[in-house]
């Protein structure tokens, strides 16, 4: 594509590559958009880690129930084939390696993979970690979505993060606005770029890129 | 057999300073309220308190951490956009954070109730919630070593109670409500409604009555509808104040 | 009682020294039958480890359903307020000193408490445990029933067991045909003789007795 | 979604030499009669297979072991009445035996589904069972360290399944069904009907459906009535072969 793609664009590409048939955990905030492109013929079941698989859209008006919401503490729907189970399970379910696909946000993803979601580091901020840790090292695949700078400029896909990290070497792509982003054995590979080229990014994130999927 | 209380204050009646609470909720689904209200009426001191989150707002378990009988809380994500009662007290040194990421928070409290003595995870290896825990390589991959939490009292919200203690929950409130049940002392559940054992299908039970001490009435109208299969029955009693 | 006791008069009085209220398993064999002998308002509920609460009595006739048995793989029949769960959960609640009372049979219990009923030690035999040893270590007080003495004679409370162990410093109480024994701090209390007296006791057994309840 | 299979064989195609095979079932309560015999009709060899018993009589798992094609068996209670079969294999030296302990056997198939490492446990202390593993204290006693157990196939009997694959169980036969079907790569559940989704009460999913690959419908008729939520759904489909 010819410019950087918006936040629903990044979603749909996102939906796009999540194979037909998958469990997939949802983070909270901006992967949340990624449901509203999975058409129902693709049997995507999305799991939420407060103890749900069959979630449905976000609940609204008459719908809204304060027993039924996403990790992200919004109210949602129930779906046909839906099921309910305590965190012990829900958490055995993501670190037992049963979900397909997790979509997190990120501050930083290194070229190995690493990934820093959780904290920024300032000694002054207050933690809060959820279920992060737990999503990075049980989902089969780590999918991250995020722009590739951040408001100050800075490049998030990393040599080696610089905050506090979330996960080793947990990441296999990495969806943003200007490119999308393979990691495998230490390489990265640019599969689509969006108003940029590979050229051009490769010198902004003084990192080596290579154009192309990874090989199997 | 369980012991229907009258009030969440006579449901807590044997609270002690130092205990350690566990309290069940994610966010406000599942969160106790009622007897989050009876908490802040005791007088005990010194608690610890293990929740997934660090209260909501000025109600609640953010009501109790106000009110500085809290020394520590021990949970997997404090911060939130209305989470100012627990920001304060942590910016001001008059609370311990004990920060776990949320599955290790859930199977610790499993392990507790199951005579686990600790488990390998792979969790957090290599951040720094692994900083001074045990890393042990178990076959070509490496897990932190974690240890239970067991609790003094668990206060939990579930939705039918039978007489025989048995419990059902209700849609994402179920979260952390049966792993707490089976890690305290005394189990308080604030339920929905009670109904006579053997209205609560068998094969739906989700915590079975062993782990239940008491439970008490919610006030309020009730979310749910009627319990699937013991609304019918004539010894059922709702929460109607 | 001026005679050794029969079975049924065993279970009788193991049935009589479960408080009321408790959560019970009772062992394969000879521990069943104190079923028989638990009045209804004592309230005890029954636990089977291959996944009940509130097991009613042995299923007879039209009540015989396959998929409703106890531990020995016997039909029994469900209470009201009976709940099903699968075997981690149900040994959760073994282990996890959830259980007020567990009744077994024994080859040997030693004056410290050390459990052996799994394994006679012959080379040749076939060992099986099943949850025998969850069960010693898991319910907050385990009892074991059984004759004091084996069909040659051989006492079967023993200064240490010479058979393979089930578990460590485990049983509380013994209530055999001969009398009823504490255990508490590696001494030994008759609390009650049937046919014989503690001295009697005393001498065949070569252990040293002290006569009366333990002091709390 | 899940495949529904149309006989045992070809839910069992990929069963390789060497593979490792969960087989639910506590005696007879349980036991996917159906998958095995598909299994004796298999060809696989050199296979480990995890059950809490070595079976009964001449039938079913006894039946798979008097093939010759399992060469160890990993279970708590091989020996009763009635396992001729295994006692047999067992004194001729021609089957291994590892035995676990109930509550061990199963918490290890738990770990195994639950991504944990390994656990300690206080079951086996002291014993010639805790022979060659860890022991440690923690928190004033002892522990033993005990490891998951994966499976390659696991083959369970469920009762109802609906077509997002959640199963619910009957009674006692549920046992290590559950357990089982999150620690294989592949679940195969014999059941006694298939409903659509959503004909199941999502409260009262035992299994979710993220943890069963395929099933089957048992031959003969179903030991229960029909579906608590689902019998009356046009969909379902019950087995009547």
């Amino acid at each position: 594509m010819s410019s950087p793609l918006s936040r629903a664009d990044m979603a749909k590409i996102v939906a796009r590559d999540i194979p037909a048939g998958s469990y997939v955990n949802l983070g909270i905030g901006q992967p949340t958009l990624v449901a509203d492109y999975l058409p129902p013929d693709k049997h995507v079941v999305l799991h939420t880690e407060n103890g749900m698989l069959g979630m449905g859209p976000q609940a609204c008006g008459d719908e809204i129930d304060p027993d039924l919401t996403n990790a992200g503490k919004l109210p949602v729907t129930e779906l046909p084939g839906a099921s309910y189970f305590h965190h012990a399970d829900s958490f055995a379910m993501m670190r037992g390696g049963h979900l397909d696909v997790c979509v997190m946000g990120a501050f930083q993803v290194s070229t190995a993979g690493d990934l820093a979601n959780w904290h920024t580091g300032d000694p002054d901020a207050i933690p809060a970690v959820g279920g992060a840790m737990d999503l990075a090292v049980g989902a089969k695949t780590v999918y991250v979505m995020m722009t590739l700078f951040d408001k100050d400029g800075n490049a998030k896909v990393v040599p080696e993060c610089t905050y506090p990290l979330t996960g080793l070497a947990c990441v296999s792509r990495v969806y943003t606005d200007l490119a999308v982003f393979q990691l495998k054995n230490d390489q990265v590979y640019v599969t689509e770029t969006f108003g940029t080229t590979v050229g051009e990014l490769s010198a902004r994130l003084q990192i080596p890129l290579v154009a192309g999927p990874s090989p199997d | 057999m369980i012991e229907v209380c009258g009030d969440a204050g006579d449901a807590l009646r044997d609270l002690r300073d130092g205990a350690t609470v566990l309290v069940g909720g994610f966010g406000e689904a599942g969160l106790p309220f009622g007897l989050l209200e009876g908490l802040l009426r005791c007088s005990a001191r010194d608690l610890t308190v293990v929740s997934n989150n660090a209260g909501n707002g000025d109600s609640g378990l953010a009501a109790v951490l106000a009110t500085g009988r809290v020394k520590k809380i021990i949970c997997s994500y404090p911060r939130q956009v209305d989470s100012w009662v627990f920001d304060r007290l942590y910016r001001e040194g008059r609370i311990e954070l004990e920060l776990v990421p949320q599955g290790n928070l859930a199977e610790r409290i499993r392990a507790a109730g199951a005579g686990i003595g600790g488990f390998y995870t792979p969790t957090g290896v290599g951040t720094p919630l692994a900083a001074g825990k045990e890393v042990r390589n178990i076959a070509g991959r490496d897990y932190i070593l974690e240890l239970p939490i067991h609790g003094d009292v668990a206060l939990i919200r579930a939705d039918t109670a039978d007489e025989a203690g048995n419990l059902t929950y209700r849609k994402t409130a179920r979260n952390f409500g049966p792993i707490m049940a089976t890690a305290a002392k005394i189990t308080v559940a604030e339920v929905s409604r009670v109904v006579p054992a053997g209205a609560i299908d068998p094969e739906s039970v989700v915590t079975p009555g062993i782990f239940v001490n008491r439970v008490v009435l919610a006030s309020g109208p009730a979310r749910s509808g009627p319990a699937r299969s013991g609304s019918a029955h004539p010894g059922s009693r709702e929460a109607t104040r």
